[in-house]
């Protein structure tokens, strides 16, 4: 392997910025998903491109050691929270899933409407998260 | 003011198409990768970041509306796609792809020794 | 009218594109294709561009920044495939 | 209004996802999805009886009502399928502690089974068709994950034809659902049923009738489109062949009949006769394969085409006799071949092999193994007082009625060859003179046979305590023939 | 407009159905993949194509085009996204194991007795 | 810098919360208020204010247009010329550019200027290898980018 | 639950504790337990003798699936009476002999017993049952105990052969039997055979009569091995003896008899129902005693006479049918008498035989005819048995068996004179047909006692020393010759307490009220016909047997490949090779082939669909506009498609799947769909990764040269597939609706779900269902995945077969 390494200087400098602007326009679609295009999955999944940016710029060791998480973990979790949403409604005596918004006015963000489906939304990003991530790490690491 | 600002939007817009069609022109018909690589990742980069200006024009005069999202695009755009290129071509280089023979220097040659040993594997 | 300058610039990328298509298909080397892929991630920025501006909406103004995203990491990823044959390694220090 | 129909569905799912988090401790993984099976058969043993005493059962999840939403509705017809499917992954859990091997358990296999069984039941309860593709996807994935865990160079083989040919059927699926969507405005199939009825059941309706038809068939296993079927079921761990062999193709021919009974009911005379003829062809070449081979997997796998064959036959004559006895017949034969598998599992497990010519006179050392293999087949075969009996015996009397008798016979007589191709592993295997397996392996066979033993029991109790069932299946039936019915109950939430 | 997609949607099946029929794994697995694609184009056709402007209501249009086979195309993208990655993933050990990506020489034990 | 910038937000929020105006505006009153007092207080810091190096990156942006701007003039002259007239090669360029960010700034100017593209650094970073569509310049072409970028580059940085 | 279904149940009940009597009681031969059933039931079941005779019968109704009108109900009349002592009768005796006949050392008695009960038990509820769905299920088990006691030595090939053969024939008769009953229920609404005697009107005139009448017989004459079903009664003699004097003569061959009997009210009238069944029993008469004169093994000879003997008694049934049509109903039911009458009689003769030849076999070793000679004088008291058992058989005074010869006989005689059925010319074959049968009868009886019993004493061929039989083992044949002898002397114990209540019950519609037949047996009846035909028998048939060497030849003139047997052999292996062929043929493991099926199946169903139904219209009205770069995007995803088809390089074919899925991303942005272009945008290049990632490890494509043929069915079978869904796709959209259910979303969107992106409010809250297992499929992928390479499990011995 030593020969075929490459002085890649420039992608991993310029991936320290980039991956940060990912990032935060991954979370800017997550949460702008309810009233503009975005949402769980596509948030989900920018997340998971910049990790997967990083991952070609450096290598599985590094990022593990940035990221140590078990990403089904992260994926199991996310598929709960999702499906306690729902559950969660039973307590309420409202059929499976039922999601409930409100406007409130919160101090700082101003008018701001919280939806439980946005909790739904977070379980699906946190899936899709998990879940390409461990896809990923897993074929690469198989070499 | 917004038809001016139209007028300048259509110029930006156009300009912008006209230099993309320029660079795939090139790509069509330079004769390397490497050669091909210089017009793609000069051409497109500015034609369509003239475009997106122009979108950003439009879109702040005759909507008003200030779209970050589309500044933030163009500045990503002029950071990712050099590296594209360069990364392209290290790899073609590197993978075994030949200069053109119209080529006149190569100083790079035999800096990284491990070009082509899947020859075999050559993906074509 | 600037409907209509709209629609030949879209009608110009389309061409652009289009030509690209033909390099992809054309080759001859792998890399050639990747040039003009990535040329066409970038391409299809200002079509989108276009497009939302013909269709009166902000709402695929979020693709703009997606299609640089993702056509940075696809040329990444191709360049890194053709160079190593590998896209992620386990240890880069090793 | 009623949660309680999700309950089925979701007491796997949580389960599922919970035993992602256990995969350390393999003890606790054990129990906890034997108790998370065994809360499942409750549950839907109580589901049941709800149905039965007041009427049909829907959820519009999320409040939102039907034709919007998506409705679970529980008939009486997937309330037992429910209840069935619990069984079964009960039952199979616990071969599957002997037989699967420490390390496929430790791979998530649990989570695998459990995500499996809410794939099957959602699929039952759905009244949504798309919903209904989710859930045949969730079940189709968790079948991938489980016909693929361990990696053997068999499974990886044939699960490769079987992913394949599973996700043509799914496309051809969800072009399906588009191509009614455009026709129709709606998904649900109730509404769906009401807008035909409208608007008339036009050809290009029928046509995309047909296409459904070719898609379930698919997973059903229906004559021109089960090739995949035998090497794949073959390919993983008898237990997981088991559940597969007594849930999957059901779930194809669950679809059918509901298709074919709720929504696409204007035009029998093309569908329903196209559907007998398939089901004819399907049982031909059901018994011919399980008469070709001398594998014992394989024998019993083509019996499962063979079945599901006779099943459609029940639900294509479309009579009240055909249907109940399709719907016993179809709760007949998940049970038998549950047990089927594991017995077959348990020979190969016993002697290394899974060919006849290498067994012999097992008998003497496995009387019970030997005994159980008998009952089954006999069972199978549809010989009262076993549970076979009744659904065939319906199915043909709805058949003979229709007029449709070179076919009625046929499903009879086909019965006997089903008969014989599993005695001939009882004659073969049990029979004759002791011969050295290439594997000889000795360990006990108790601990699989009791979970057999368990379906072959409720086999016999489904036989013998048919007239406990009869209500049950008589107002499932009823509910099939009166969309009405159903409809009403969907979509008068 | 929707009978060119349906026709494009249909060319796509046949190339993908083309790719399945052939007797490598690799082209099989673009087959399917490039299935799924026929699959959402031809959905997407079915909900009725430029009937108004992008389902978002901030945007205050007269009319929206049909957000459903939306909604079931999202679904089912990332349904097929599972699913293609796990029948890629399947190939890689398949021809770990098998040392073969020739369909020909998948044959199984069919033939065996 | 950073602990700067960062200081000048938080003096935002101050003045966003003393105003009692928590709005975008209110914020952006704040920030201004926050850099003059920042200016003013500038020798506190070791490091320069931070606005001139603002200032020195926007120069570089400017330059950095132009010299882009040509770039495609002259890529767009040979591809549109009847005869494709190009000599490309490749050619190592020796750069006194030491940290990872300056380095990556040059070559991705560089790459975007005429008809050079930056093909690899060499593992001690002080070679970048640069092809050329038209090698003849190339001499050139390293003296403009001696003279443009990595003034401009060690200007910001400083 | 009366005494009558315990009765019935009580030998399977038994049958459980039977294994454990035999592993824990090992010092006491199982067989005196079991005695203990047969013969209490017989004790139970006599005394209802006298109920019949008075012309009561007893009903009782245990409820079993009563909804399906499935019900276990018991019904004793004088026929089911008759039966159900024999059964137990006789079983008595066998059971007794089995004790000694079976060796608690050497042989595993539990299973035996347990068969041997479950039979009983089986039997008894055929001939007891009123519901035909119960008598279908004993008759099932029937077949299956005799399957089971066939295969009882299963080491031996032989026995498995022949337990596999009677239980294909004797099942494939019961399914035969059952598809019958079923028509009968639907025309009747009734399963009780009671009722369906009521409806007798109803049924003859219904259309289905002529299908369940031929169902029914299937069953019964496979049962009873009539022609050309009895190929299986010679093989199933690799029984235990006692199983072959139990099952195989006395009883469950008669099954089929019993049936008969039982449905002769619902289908005798029909003039079909007298000719097959008369014909059916008579032509079995004559072959199976014609061959069982060729046969060597000592059972077999008895078990072609079986067959023989069921087809006597058949035929004397068929032509008790013309009753019903001519008014003389003592006139012709005679035959039904005859019927009965020896119905009996061969239970007693051929059981005494069966149990003489198990006592040869057992003593000698051997049941080869040809090695055994001289016997009688080693063996006195088998002799005396077998002496009276073969005349009795051969219908010689003063034996019972002479007794319903006579009749049978009158029978046949008086067939010539029916006018009915235009019988008049043909009607004298009848009793030809019979007479030639009994000297063939009487012929092979004599060989089987004077070749067994006079003769030479071989004791080289012999395995064993012969020796005279331990007296329990013969008690139960002494026991039935003594029956034999006597019955030819007081038949008319039988007639009143037996014959004339069965007849009642095979022929009560031929009554009125509480009308009886009188049946009265003489043995003298003066110089008859019958009796002259009788000394036609012996002269002819004493010449025959002398001068048998000389006409043997005549058997060579049937080729030996055109038997049934070998037939069936035929059958069997050309269903096991030739399916297995077939399957072969068509499962071949490839994908490809598999694939092309389900296309090609795919192309004929829909496309058949398509062109009957004529689904296909064409608007484009309501459609919306093309504009050019939508025909350009077109075009490049075609060229893409076309791309990815014939790509050369593995990676050229995935840089052309992500155009075409980049594409289409622009079609989702040229459509208004936000969500879905980010959304195929961003999984299109994961996907493309994840191809690169797995690519890397496999090997680049080969370019084989493949055939034209195989191209062109390539593209034949895709074009079809493309064709068909474009189609499809262009009708739906022509046939579009106006009003769907997404105006409601759209309409409800912000106020209900809080969102105003309508397609993530659908996703998350409409129908968050959907994405709720959308994700778990993802999450199942992803575990999938994962435990694919991290697991790695050895090779199971499954793939090594």
């Amino acid at each position: 392997m030593n020969e075929q390494k490459t002085n890649d200087l420039i992608l991993q400098t310029a991936t320290k910025l980039v991956s940060f602007i990912i990032l935060l326009f991954s979370f800017y679609l997550f949460l702008s998903g309810h009233n503009a295009p975005g949402g769980g999955f596509v948030g989900g999944l920018i997340t998971s491109s910049s990790i997967v940016l990083l991952l070609l710029a450096y290598d599985l060791k590094t990022v593990r050691s940035l990221l140590p998480v078990n990403f089904i973990y992260v994926a199991g979790a996310g598929l709960l929270l999702a499906v306690l949403t729902g559950v969660g409604s039973f307590v309420f005596g409202a059929p499976f899933l039922t999601h409930t918004f409100g406007y409130f006015q919160l101090p700082i963000l101003g008018k701001t409407e919280l939806a439980t489906a946005t909790i739904f939304d977070l379980g699906v990003y946190l899936v899709v998260v998990g879940i390409t991530m461990t896809i990923i790490q897993t074929i690469g690491e198989e070499e | 003011m917004i038809e001016t600002a139209k007028v300048v939007v259509a110029v930006f817009i156009l300009l912008g198409a006209l230099i993309c069609l320029i660079a795939s022109f090139g790509v069509l018909r330079l004769p390397d990768v490497f050669t091909r690589a210089h017009a793609a990742s000069k051409g497109s980069t500015l034609g369509v970041n003239m475009i997106l200006l122009g979108v950003f024009f439009y879109l702040w005069f005759v909507t008003g509306e200030l779209s970050a999202k589309i500044l933030l695009g163009i500045l990503f755009i002029f950071i990712t796609s050099p590296i594209g290129g360069h990364l392209i071509c290290r790899a073609a280089y590197n993978s075994g792809v030949k200069l053109d023979e119209r080529s006149v220097q190569d100083d790079y040659n035999g800096i990284r020794n491990f070009v082509i040993k899947r020859k075999e594997d050559s993906y074509l | 009218m600037f409907t209509l300058i709209l629609q030949i610039a879209l009608g110009i990328m389309a061409v652009s594109t289009f030509l690209y298509v033909i390099r992809v298909i054309k080759g001859p080397t792998v890399p050639d294709r990747v040039v003009a892929l990535d040329a066409i991630g970038i391409n299809l920025i200002a079509i989108t561009a276009l497009v939302s501006i013909l269709l009166k909406t902000s709402a695929f103004l979020d693709i703009i920044l997606l299609l640089g995203i993702l056509s940075f990491i696809g040329t990444i990823a191709f360049s890194k495939f053709l160079e190593k044959g590998e896209i992620i390694e386990n240890d880069r220090n090793r | 209004m009623n949660n309680f129909v999700i309950l089925p569905i979701l007491i796997p799912l949580l389960s599922a996802i919970l035993l992602i988090f256990m995969t350390k401790n393999l003890m606790l993984m054990r129990i906890f999805s034997t108790a998370a099976s065994a809360i499942g058969i409750v549950i839907s043993g109580i589901l049941v009886q709800t149905v039965f005493t007041k009427g049909i059962q829907t959820l519009s999840l999320g409040g939102w009502k039907a034709p919007y939403g998506i409705v679970l509705a529980a008939d009486q017809f997937a309330s037992l399928l429910v209840l069935t499917t619990a069984i079964i992954g009960l039952l199979v859990g616990l071969y599957s502690f002997r037989s699967v091997g420490e390390k496929r358990e430790r791979s998530f296999y649990y989570s695998g089974v459990q995500f499996l069984l809410a794939g099957v039941s959602g699929a039952f309860l759905t009244g949504d068709l798309f919903n209904m593709y989710v859930f045949f996807e969730l079940l189709l994935i968790a079948s991938y994950m489980l016909i693929v865990l361990g990696g053997t160079k068999i499974q990886l083989r044939e699960s490769l034809k079987y992913i394949v040919f599973n996700i043509v059927s799914s496309a051809l699926f969800v072009i399906g659902v588009g191509f009614l969507y455009a026709v129709t405005g709606t998904l649900n199939m109730a509404d769906l049923s009401v807008k035909i009825s409208e608007s008339g059941q036009t050809g290009l309706i029928t046509v995309i009738g047909v296409l459904l038809l070719l898609v379930f068939g698919m997973k059903g296993g229906i004559f021109p489109l089960y090739f995949w079927l035998p090497g794949s079921y073959y390919a993983p761990p008898a237990a997981i062949s088991a559940l597969f062999g007594a849930l999957l193709t059901k779930v194809g021919l669950y679809a059918i009949t509901r298709v074919f009974t709720l929504i696409f009911i204007h035009d029998t005379a093309f569908t329903h006769q196209l559907m007998i003829w398939l089901a004819a062809l399907t049982v031909i070449f059901g018994v011919i394969g399980s008469l070709a081979y001398s594998n014992v997997m394989k024998i019993v796998i083509y019996n499962i085409i063979t079945a599901v064959g006779v099943i459609l036959f029940g639900v294509a004559v479309h009579t009240p006799a055909s249907i109940q006895g399709a719907i016993y017949y179809l709760i007949h034969d998940m049970l038998i071949k549950g047990a089927l598998f594991m017995l077959a599992g348990t020979l190969i497990a016993l002697t290394g092999t899974a060919s006849l010519h290498k067994m012999g006179g097992l008998i003497k050392r496995y009387p019970v193994l030997g005994w159980m293999f008998f009952i089954s087949a006999i069972s199978l075969a549809g010989i009262p007082p076993l549970s076979g009996f009744v659904g065939k015996f319906k199915i043909a009397e709805g058949g003979f009625a229709e007029g449709e008798f070179t076919i009625s016979m046929l499903i009879l007589l086909s019965s006997l060859l089903v008969l014989y191709s599993v005695l001939r592993i009882f004659i073969h295997a049990f029979w004759g003179e002791e011969k050295e397996t290439p594997k000889p392996n000795h360990r006990t066979a108790k601990g699989l046979l009791y979970p057999a033993a368990i379906f072959l029991l409720l086999s016999l109790l489904f036989g013998l305590g048919t007239e406990w069932v009869s209500p049950y299946v008589d107002q499932a039936a009823e509910t099939l023939l009166n969309p009405e019915k159903y409809i009403e109950a969907v979509l008068k939430e | 407009m929707e009978i060119l997609m349906a026709v494009l949607a249909g060319i796509i099946f046949m190339a993908a159905t083309y790719l399945l029929l052939s007797k490598s794994l690799l082209r099989v697995i673009i087959g399917t993949a490039l299935l799924s694609h026929g699959v959402h184009l031809m959905l997407l056709t079915m909900g009725g194509l430029k009937k108004g402007a992008a389902p978002i209501l901030s945007e205050h249009a007269k009319s929206f085009v049909d957000p459903l086979p939306q909604a079931l195309i999202l679904t089912a993208i990332v349904i097929s996204f599972g699913v293609t990655s796990f029948i890629l993933v399947m190939a890689f050990r398949a021809y770990q194991e098998l040392k073969s990506d020739d369909m020909d020489q998948m044959r199984g034990n069919d033939q065996h007795e | 810098m950073a602990f700067q910038i960062l200081l000048n937000v938080f003096l935002a929020f101050c003045w966003m919360f003393l105003s009692n105006s928590p709005s975008a505006a209110g914020f952006i009153t704040g920030y201004i208020l926050g850099m003059l007092s920042l200016f003013f207080f500038r020798r506190f810091f070791t490091r320069q204010f931070y606005l001139w190096k603002l200032i020195s990156i926007i120069k570089l942006c400017f330059i950095f247009i132009k010299e882009l701007y040509l770039a495609n003039v002259s890529v767009m002259k040979s591809v549109l010329s009847p005869k494709l007239n190009i000599r490309p090669g490749i050619f190592a360029f020796k750069t006194e550019l030491t940290k990872d960010w300056e380095i990556t700034m040059l070559s991705l100017l560089i790459t975007l200027t005429p008809g050079t593209l930056v093909m690899d650094i060499s593992d001690d970073r002080t070679i970048l290898y640069i092809h050329a569509m038209d090698i003849e310049d190339a001499e050139k072409a390293i003296f403009d980018i001696r003279e443009s970028f990595e003034k401009a580059i060690q200007e910001v940085s400083r | 639950m009366q005494l009558l279904h315990l009765a019935i149940l009580s030998p399977f009940l038994f049958a459980f504790i039977i294994p454990f009597l035999a592993k824990y009681a090992k010092r006491v031969h199982t067989g005196w337990f079991v005695l203990i059933l047969p013969v209490l039931l017989f004790i139970y079941f006599l005394p209802m003798i006298r109920m019949t005779q008075s012309g009561e019968t007893l009903r009782s109704v245990l409820e079993w699936i009563p909804s399906l009108g499935i019900n276990f109900t018991v019904y004793i009349d004088g026929l089911g009476l008759l039966f159900a002592l024999l059964i137990t009768g006789i079983g008595s005796l066998v059971t007794l002999y089995s004790i000694f006949y079976l060796s608690k050392e050497k042989e595993q008695l539990g299973p035996f017993y347990v068969y041997l009960l479950m039979f009983m038990g089986a039997m008894l509820g055929v001939v007891l049952v009123d519901n035909v769905m119960v008598l279908y299920m004993f008759w099932e088990l029937t077949s299956l105990s005799s399957f089971l006691l066939i295969g009882y030595w299963y080491k031996r090939e032989k026995s498995r052969y022949g337990a596999a053969k009677s239980l294909l024939i004797t099942v494939s008769g019961g399914l035969c039997m059952l598809g019958g009953f079923i028509l009968l229920y639907l025309i009747t609404d009734s399963f009780s055979i009671r009722e369906m005697v009521h409806q007798v009107q109803l049924i003859a005139g219904h259309e289905l009569f002529i299908p369940a009448m031929i169902l029914i017989l299937l069953g019964a004459f496979t049962k009873s091995a009539q022609f050309p079903f009895y190929i299986w009664l010679p093989d199933a003699m690799e029984a235990p003896t006692p199983v072959s004097a139990y099952l195989h003569s006395a009883t469950m061959v008669k099954a089929g008899i019993y049936v008969i009997a039982r449905f002769s009210p619902i289908f005798a009238f029909s003039a079909q129902w007298f000719w097959i069944v008369s014909l059916v029993g008579l032509f079995t008469m004559v072959w199976g005693s014609f061959h069982a004169v060729k046969q060597t093994d000592l059972k077999s000879i008895l078990a072609f006479s079986t067959v023989s003997q069921l087809g006597m008694i058949i035929s004397m049934l068929g032509v008790s049918a013309a009753a019903l049509h001519y008014g003389h109903t003592e006139y012709y039911t005679v035959a039904a008498m005859a019927a009965i009458f020896h119905l009996i009689n061969h239970a007693t003769f051929k059981g005494s035989l069966f149990m003489a030849v198990g006592i040869i076999d057992h003593e000698t070793g051997t049941r080869d005819i040809r090695k055994l000679g001289g016997l009688m004088a080693i063996m006195p008291i088998t002799f005396t048995i077998s002496l009276i058992g073969t005349f009795s058989m051969a219908g010689l005074p003063p034996f019972n068996g002479f007794l319903s010869k006579e009749m049978f006989f009158t029978s046949m005689l008086r067939v010539t004179h029916f006018d009915l059925f235009n019988v008049q010319t043909w009607g004298v074959l009848f009793p030809l047909f019979a007479w030639i049968g009994s000297v063939f009868t009487f012929i092979y009886s004599m060989k089987l006692l004077f070749k067994t019993f006079r003769g030479n004493y071989q004791p080289e061929q012999l395995e064993k020393q012969a020796h005279e039989a331990p007296v329990g083992m013969l008690v139960p044949p002494v026991i039935l010759v003594a029956l034999a002898v006597s019955l030819f002397f007081f038949p008319n114990i039988l007639s009143y307490s037996l014959i004339e209540p069965a007849m009642n019950s095979i022929y009560p519609t031929l009554l009125d009220g509480h009308e009886k037949f009188h049946v009265h047996i003489s043995q003298w009846h003066g110089v008859t016909t019958e009796l002259l035909m009788t000394a036609g028998i012996v002269v002819i048939g004493t010449i025959g047997y002398l001068s048998l060497n000389k006409w043997k030849g005549i058997y060579k003139l049937f080729p030996s490949k055109l038997t049934l047997n070998r037939l069936y052999d035929k059958l069997l292996t050309m269903m096991e090779k030739g399916s297995y062929r077939v399957t072969k043929q068509y499962m071949t493991g490839f994908l490809r082939d598999y694939l092309l099926y389900i296309f090609a199946g795919f192309i004929i169903l829909i496309g058949g669909a398509f062109a009957i139904k004529g689904g296909f219209s064409f608007k484009t009205e309501g459609m919306a506009k093309i504009g050019v770069y939508e025909i350009i995007l077109t075009l490049v995803m075609i060229s893409a498609t076309v791309a990815t088809v014939f790509a050369r390089s593995r990676l050229t074919a995935i840089i052309a799947l992500g155009v075409v899925g980049y594409t289409l991303a622009l079609f989702f942005v040229i459509f208004r769909a936000p969500d879905l272009a980010l959304t195929q945008l961003v999984i299109e290049t994961i996907s493309v990764a994840l191809f690169l990632l797995c690519f890397y490890h496999l090997p680049k494509l080969r370019l084989k040269t493949k055939t034209r043929t195989f191209r062109m069915t390539n593209f034949i079978i895709s074009l079809g597939v493309g064709v068909i869904v474009t189609l499809l796709g262009i009708a739906s959209s022509s046939q579009r609706t106006k009003d769907s259910i997404a105006s409601f979303f759209v309409k409800h969107s912000h106020d209900l779900g809080g969102g105003d992106n309508v397609v993530n409010v659908i996703l998350v809250d409409f129908r968050g269902f959907d994405t709720m297992f959308e994700i778990t499929v993802l999450t199942i992928a992803a575990l999938g995945i994962y435990s694919m390479i991290k697991t790695k499990v050895k090779e199971e011995g499954k793939s090594g077969e």
